[in-house]
């Protein structure tokens, strides 16, 4: 039972509807990041005969986000995939659409576990944190300033891996500090001119680690064009086609991501089999996600989608997106 | 004889226009150097390392050029409060032409841009000049359309460093004795803008439309088409903008320059454009435009915490403001108290 | 009557309207407008306020277009659509409103759009600035060219119209009363120009509600009533009876009918009142059934003294007392509720909210009483309104037409309908009869008086000689800020009233 | 009423130029009211989801902060002024309840505090734009960033997101029987206070007064500065009031609430019918034009129409809001043939 799932079931219950219509609602529009995620959930959708929407604001606000979801919730959809922009403030939107019918997949950023049925978590937490630490210390080595520039101070994930960062480097490189935490907004032109401002105010900075694929790449471009160049170390989470120049130019050596088009892939397959009730959600549920094959739901109702991947001059070249 | 009414010379006391004016774009200037002075103590970095010298002047130069287009405007009593979306507009036609055009001619792009943001001007003109409507309406309409279109056209098609060309990229750095190229461009700007409005007959136009539309009518002046060209050129200096930043910041989305309309309005009130038109100069949006960049590149420098940048960039706009008036006020009292002398 | 003007004999005729037709909407402000102007002739235009003289003037710019009828410029036919057009063919305008650019020097004013230039289009402000001193010298004006217009009174925004419709050297210039806000030397030095570009060969069209200065200067009268033209005379052939009865349709009775009141207890009392700059140390006394009349040279200070006794204004030392209480300084609202009422000099700018309609301008000062319980509706506006548009018979549409469309004399009196609705025990009134037609006029004078004579105080200011020594009991005399002088009504001669505005400045110059 | 009777020779001026139906039929707020009207019946009957019960919901709580701002907005812009601080305001109340809350203060007295914050910053930009003289358009842009860095500054990276259930609840409460929320309530309120204020009041005379002619309303003994003191304080305290509302509506108190919706309430607002110079409009059509914003909003997003062009169309109309009657009166000067327009009038500051 294919293509005709577009949302007939205007009422439709929980459990093993067969209402394939899929909304995406990243946090927000033209973020490159959230284009490919959208793409490959899109991919997915099609491969198993469903209708693909996505929807969302233009700027990365939560209440914006709540009107999608309340749009999402008239319109009976299947599914909702949500990159959340506050873990709280879409929940009550989002427990109305589920008592609605509608089956709600968060990714990439989480709301409290109580709002949704899945988390698809691109990587775990500490590995995020882990990996971005790592090659910072190996770049810089092993000692000296360093400091983060992340997205909006609001945003769940980025506080969430800032906070572990933390804690791994006091555990685990005694002989680096992390001076300060500037927030681009996910902006470019804000994350730039606070890439400008940190390395003026901490002469002695050594390396800026970004988690935001925005931050990263206008950091880099700034690195490049200044005095800095290789002499300030950067890494973080950046796509490949944002950060291709700057790892050729020797501005950036190596950094960290998934595959957005992957994290996509996997949410719109999980959104699936819980609109077809092949699971609920539970802890050791298991489903199957078409060329990635098989996943199993751990604890909370999370999904991991695998490692970090690292990106460097040898493996750039293999990636587009 | 029956009607021999009273009189005498008018009285005659001396006060040049210029004076109040050209104190206030000094008051502003003053606060921009204290600026720059105290983050330089601070940190000698900021104006004595290679990148801090060129971000100095660099950083300030897109919002110059806006500031200035905004400046124009105003002084017509009018306002744009699209800048912001019509820069967006044009940063990514100018990505567009280069991914789509392989090797076009970076002057044709410059040239195209610019041509860009004076149609989307010239809509914001003629809907204000010929409907005779409040342009802060009409700009405000076109700020969001212009941004829908912006985001419907950009879709997911961001514009990357990687793709755009070495020269035009190296563009948004190089400098000419230690001047940046893109600091050049916009002071030859400014400084045409700041020769036209003040010495010839079209720039005093603007002022005198400004001053009193009504009385502008009666002398008989151009005012559809002056009210017209202001917001055309402030389109095509957003276009210039919109190129800029792209040699600048390499990378477009669809959010490029958005809020930038009240950072263009704030630059020309700060320094010392009367939003209720007919008074100011070029010369001290321009300041005020880099005052509120430097300001903002000097807080962490000066040590105050990312959080509360926002907060000081409020006061200060407002002790600006508030510093301006009271010196004018002073100083028109001290005018009528010196008749006293006389 | 109602036909055409007579075609004068020797000199050419420069400009001619014949039956010129112009409505606003339901309004028609111009029935049958018909002028004919002599080059070489200084020509007069009267009529009652609304006659339609401005209107007329408006259609000779450019500025409104015509709904029928001929206009013709030496001989040709001419349909201008925009002042500039009308500029170019010659026709310099002084409007009857001052039209100035607050925020530019009086030179910019004078040479705006039309200024000279050198290479690149730069303006030459130094031709500029000689071309200036030169009319200011011809105007005897002394008014510094370089300050902004900004704050000027309206005698030197007048001045400034001038010398702006001088400086065109057109060939018709037409001047809509350009002397309602100048007085003496002022107009004598204007008349003085005047003669002069007629003798250069020009045509002057002079509108003004003085019959002295019409007889004084004009060759050639025509007289307008309800928006058509009645009769063209040569000035030496007609008298003002002859030309009042033809602008009124009637006799009009003596034009400073004061009555004798009887004089009572003080009711304002002002005392030291002092702003640097501004005025100092004024004090005087006015009391029930008084009019008293403040005279003094333009500029002397009278209208600030007037706004800073009723609040708009503030002062640094003095007090002002009404029936021996306090009036708080600089609040307005205080001052009406101790029975002060201002009746300010410029009418659309102070005078009226002069977009909002007639009723609203009637019932804005009184809001307060009008309303019940706290709540006021349109209805109980226009209640009140309307008692007092009738009873100063002012002449409009509706409650609801827009103040800003009525003709001069016509706002004035719902300004005054405005504070006599609040009816104060004591009324300022600044330039009462500023560009009101002589029916109006003795109306306004015939109620100042009765008014008085009810009881009510007057403080009277006016530039106008005649209208202080016919009206007023007492007149106060101010120069450069002070009081010179205090004169009773048997001593106020025209020569003891110039001797005190004048005498000390002598000294100071 | 509308008759001209001549009785003993005194003529008696007639209250209106026109009669009832035409100025009702010509005048803005009827066509907005007609347009909203309009909207919503194709919504329901073509966009599918549109026409059930819950849709008055979204729609009222999506629209309830600019609803409220948008009340003493209207009487701040009939002044002739601008309050572009109210969306910081919003987030700084929000900040203020939720800081306050974590740090152990009943929810009651962080809201009672937040509503202070709103006199206090509606107070500051009154005092700059009444005291000390600056056009409120410069001074709100200051304010405007202020009050978001207070907000953010108090705030960081944290968000408060434990407030009482109670409130939280009541915030969406729908009224019993009804999809409407409570928050109507309140609304319905505050609007009945700020029309009969408005519409009703000397006080509200003034105000339009202020708007044609500040000169002229300061010679008639209206009190400017003391107005436009109070209304500015009355646009702090009801923005605070939406911010506390916004709060527990996504039970979520952040430094960056409600950025940018200063523009959203001014489109609303010049929509509405009220004119930037001041002096020109109503509340009916302001909220009118609110509803009509969100119905829009709400049924083109049902549609499948993205948010890009959402902001076309909400940009577009308000273009053609202003301009209609341009075209309009152009179309009747082509029809009779008429000169060109009045150009007399002066127009005030944008
Ligand atoms: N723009 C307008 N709209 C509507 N009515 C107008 C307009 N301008 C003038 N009128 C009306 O036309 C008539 C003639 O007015 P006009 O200003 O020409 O009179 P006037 O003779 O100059 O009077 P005054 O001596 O008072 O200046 C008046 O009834 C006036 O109300
Ligand atoms: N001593 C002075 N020196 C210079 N300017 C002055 C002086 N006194 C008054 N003025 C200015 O002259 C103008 C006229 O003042 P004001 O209106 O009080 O005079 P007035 O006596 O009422 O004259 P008018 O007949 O024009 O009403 C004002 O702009 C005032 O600021
Ligand atoms: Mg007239
Ligand atoms: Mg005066």
């Amino acid at each position: 039972d294919t293509g005709s799932g577009s949302g007939d079931a205007g009422s439709g219950e929980g459990g093993g509807s067969d209402n394939l219509s899929i909304t995406f609602l990243p946090k927000n529009l033209g973020n490159p990041y959230f284009d490919t995620s959208s793409e490959g959930g899109k991919k997915a959708v099609e491969e198993f005969g469903g209708t693909f929407a996505e929807v969302g604001p233009a700027e990365a606000t939560p209440d914006a986000q709540v009107s999608y979801i309340n749009t999402a919730t008239q319109q009976a959809v299947g599914a909702l995939v949500v990159s959340a922009n506050d873990p709280k403030a879409i929940c009550d939107a989002l427990n109305e659409a589920r008592d609605a019918g509608v089956k709600v997949v968060t990714f990439d950023s989480d709301t409290n576990p109580e709002c949704r049925d899945l988390f698809i978590n691109q990587a775990d937490s500490e590995g995020i944190a882990k990996v971005q630490i790592d090659q910072i210390a190996e770049q810089i080595g092993g000692a000296g300033e360093i400091a983060v520039l992340s997205a909006s101070a609001n945003a769940t994930n980025q506080n969430a891996w800032i906070e572990l960062m933390k804690e791994y480097v006091a555990s685990d490189y005694p002989d680096i500090t992390i001076v300060e935490t500037v927030y681009g907004d996910d902006e470019d032109q804000t994350s730039f001119d606070k890439t400008a401002a940190l390395l003026q105010s901490h002469p002695q900075l050594k390396g800026i680690v970004s988690p935001t694929t925005v931050g990263i790449a206008a950091a880099a471009r700034y690195l490049s064009t200044s005095d800095y160049k290789g002499k300030v170390a950067l890494t973080g989470l950046g796509t490949p086609n944002q950060m291709r120049e700057y790892v050729e130019d020797g501005t950036v050596t190596s950094f960290a991501l998934w595959n957005p088009a992957d994290l996509g892939y996997l949410s719109a397959f999980a959104a699936k089999a819980l609109v077809e009730g092949d699971i609920t959600g539970k802890e050791g549920d298991t489903f199957e996600a078409g060329d990635l094959g098989e996943y199993e739901v751990g604890a909370d109702g999370v999904v991991l989608l695998g490692d970090p991947f690292v990106f460097n001059a040898d493996n750039i070249g293999d990636f587009d997106f | 004889m029956s009607t021999t009414a009273l009189a005498a010379p008018a009285p005659a006391f001396a006060k040049k226009p210029g004076g109040i004016g050209r104190a206030r774009e000094l008051g502003i200037f003053a606060a921009l150097v204290l600026v720059v002075v105290a983050a330089t103590v601070k940190n000698p970095n900021f104006l004595f390392s290679a990148d801090g010298w060129r971000d100095l002047l660099l950083t300030p130069s897109i919002l110059v050029l806006v500031a200035v287009g905004q400046a124009i405007v105003i002084i017509t009593r009018n306002v744009d409060l699209s800048v912001g979306s019509v820069m967006g507009l044009t940063a990514f036609l100018t990505g567009r032409l280069f991914i789509d055009v392989p090797g076009i001619p970076i002057p044709i792009v410059v040239i195209a841009a610019v041509i860009f943001g004076a149609l989307l001007g010239l809509v914001n003109g003629a809907l204000v000049a010929f409907a005779k409507v409040p342009a802060m309406v009409i700009t405000l309409g076109t700020l969001y359309a212009y941004r829908g279109i912006n985001v419907l056209w950009t879709g997911s098609d961001q514009v990357h460093p990687s793709d755009l060309p070495k020269d035009f990229l190296r563009l948004g750095t190089q400098q000419i004795l230690t001047i940046p190229v893109l600091s050049i461009v916009a002071i030859i700007v400014l400084a045409l803008a700041a020769w036209y409005m003040r010495n010839t007959r079209g720039g005093r136009e603007y002022y005198a439309i400004g001053s009193d539309p009504g009385a502008a009518e009666l002398y008989g002046l151009k005012t559809t088409r002056r009210v017209l060209s202001a917001f055309v050129l402030s389109g095509a200096l957003a276009g210039l903008a919109g190129v800029f930043y792209v040699t600048r910041y390499g990378s477009v989305s669809s959010q490029v320059g958005s809020g930038w309309e009240l950072d263009a309005v704030g630059a020309a009130v700060i320094g010392g454009i009367a939003i209720t038109g007919g008074v100011g100069s070029v010369w001290g949006a321009a300041i005020g435009a880099m005052l509120l960049m430097t300001i903002n590149r000097a807080l962490p420098i000066l040590g105050i915490p990312d959080f509360w940048q926002r907060a000081v960039v409020g006061v200060l706009i407002i002790g600006a403001i508030v510093l301006d008036r009271l010196l004018a006020v002073r100083q028109k009292r001290q005018l009528i108290e010196a008749r006293d002398e006389s | 009557m109602v036909d055409e003007a007579p075609a004068r004999s020797a000199p050419p005729t420069a400009l001619e309207l014949h039956r010129v037709v112009k409505s606003f909407g339901p309004v028609i402000a111009l029935r049958s407008g018909s002028l004919t102007l002599q080059s070489r002739s200084i020509h007069a235009l009267i009529g009652e306020n609304g006659a339609g003289k401005s209107t007329l003037v408006k259609i000779m710019a450019g500025l409104y277009r015509r709904d029928s009828g001929d206009f013709r410029l030496h001989g040709e036919d001419v349909d201008f659509t925009s002042t500039a057009q009308s500029k170019a063919a010659g026709i310099a305008v002084i409007y009857q409103e001052p039209t100035l650019f607050p925020d530019l020097s009086v030179t910019e004013n004078i040479f705006m759009g039309r200024q000279p230039t050198g290479a690149l289009g730069r303006i030459d402000r130094k031709a500029m600035r000689t071309e200036v001193d030169q009319i200011f010298r011809r105007l005897g004006v002394a008014l510094d060219p370089d300050r902004i217009t900004e704050g000027l009174s309206i005698a030197d925004q007048q001045i400034i119209e001038i010398a702006k419709a001088i400086s065109l050297d057109a060939s018709v210039l037409i001047m809509d009363e350009p002397t309602a806000a100048l007085s003496g030397v002022e107009v004598d030095r204007l008349f003085a120009v005047a003669r002069s570009l007629r003798d250069e060969g020009r045509a002057i069209l002079f509108i003004s509600h003085r019959f002295d200065e019409v007889f004084d200067l004009c060759d050639t009268v025509t007289v307008m009533r309800d928006g058509a033209y009645i009769d063209t005379t040569p000035i030496a052939e007609t008298t003002v009876d002859d030309l009042v009865r033809q602008m009124v349709g009637r006799d009009v009775t003596e034009l400073f009918p004061k009555q004798a009141a009887e004089i009572g207890e003080p009711l304002l009392e002002v005392r030291g009142l002092t702003s640097p700059g501004i005025f100092h140390d004024i004090s005087f006394t006015v009391r029930a059934g008084e009019i008293v009349a403040l005279a003094g040279l333009v500029g002397a200070g009278r209208s600030e003294v007037a706004r800073a006794v009723f609040g708009v204004d503030g002062y640094r030392e003095g007090e002002v007392r009404m029936l021996g209480a306090g009036v708080p300084r600089r609040n307005p609202t205080a001052a009406m509720r101790n029975g002060l009422a201002l009746v300010p000099e410029d009418r659309r700018k102070q005078g009226l909210v002069i977009d909002a309609s007639v009723g609203g301008n009637i019932t804005l000062a009184i809001r307060r009483n009008l309303a019940k319980w706290g709540l006021i509706t349109t209805g109980m506006e226009n209640r009140a309104a309307k008692i007092w548009a009738s009873r100063l018979e002012v002449k409009t549409h509706a409650l609801d037409t827009v103040a800003a469309t009525l003709s001069g004399g016509n706002q004035q009196k719902v300004v005054l309908a405005k504070w006599l609705a609040t009816d104060p025990r004591v009324l300022i009134i600044d330039e009462p009869t500023r560009g009101i037609d002589v029916g109006t006029k003795s109306e306004v004078h015939r109620l100042l008086s009765q008014l008085a004579g009810e009881g009510m105080g007057i403080l009277m200011i006016s530039s106008e000689l005649p209208e202080v020594l016919g009206m007023a009991d007492r007149v106060l005399v101010m120069r450069e800020g002070r009081i010179t002088a205090e004169l009773d009504r048997e001593d106020a001669t025209s020569e003891n009233v110039m001797f005190a505005a004048t005498h000390a400045s002598e000294q100071h110059a | 009423m509308t008759t001209t009777t001549t009785t003993s020779g005194v003529r008696v001026i007639r209250d209106y130029d026109r009669p009832l139906w035409r100025r009702i039929l010509i005048n803005r707020e009827f066509a907005i009211i007609g347009l909203l009207v309009l909207v919503v019946i194709v919504s329901a009957v073509s966009i599918r989801g549109f026409a059930q019960p819950i849709t008055v919901n979204y729609l009222l709580l999506d629209v309830a902060p600019i609803l409220l701002i948008a009340l003493p907005m209207t009487l701040v812009m009939i002044t002739g002024e601008i309050d572009l601080s109210v969306g910081s305001m919003v987030g700084l109340a929000s900040v203020v309840t939720g800081v306050l809350t974590e740090s152990g203060a009943p929810f009651e007295v962080a809201a009672l505090a937040a509503l202070a914050v709103g006199v206090i910053g509606g107070a500051f930009n009154g005092f700059l734009v009444t005291v000390v003289g600056l056009p409120s358009l410069a001074v709100t842009i200051g304010t405007l960033a202020l009050f978001r860095g207070l907000a953010v500054g108090l705030l960081g990276t944290t968000a408060v997101t434990d407030f009482p259930e109670m409130w939280t609840a009541l915030a969406k409460a729908k009224i019993a029987g009804t999809t409407i929320p409570y928050i109507v309530i309140p609304f319905l309120i505050l609007l009945a206070i700020f029309v009969v204020v408005l519409h009703f009041t000397p006080f509200g005379r003034g105000i339009y007064a202020i708007g044609l002619s500040k000169d002229a309303a300061r010679f008639s003994g209206v009190n400017v500065e003391r107005t436009k003191f109070i209304l500015f304080m009355l646009s702090g305290v009801v923005a605070a009031f939406a911010g506390i509302f916004y709060t527990l509506r996504f039970g979520s108190a952040r430094g960056d609430n409600a950025t940018g919706l200063e523009l959203q309430v001014i489109a609303a607002v010049v929509l509405g019918g009220v004119s930037v110079f001041g002096g020109r409009g109503h509340l009916h059509g302001v909220v009118a034009a609110v509803l009509l914003i969100g119905v829009l909003g709400s049924g083109l997003r049902l549609a499948g129409v993205t948010s890009d062009v959402i902001n076309i169309i909400t940009g577009g109309l308000l273009i053609f809001s202003v301009v209609a009657a341009s075209i309009l009166a152009w179309a009747q000067r082509i029809r009779a043939k008429a000169g060109p327009p009045l150009r007399v009038a002066a127009s005030p500051a944008p």
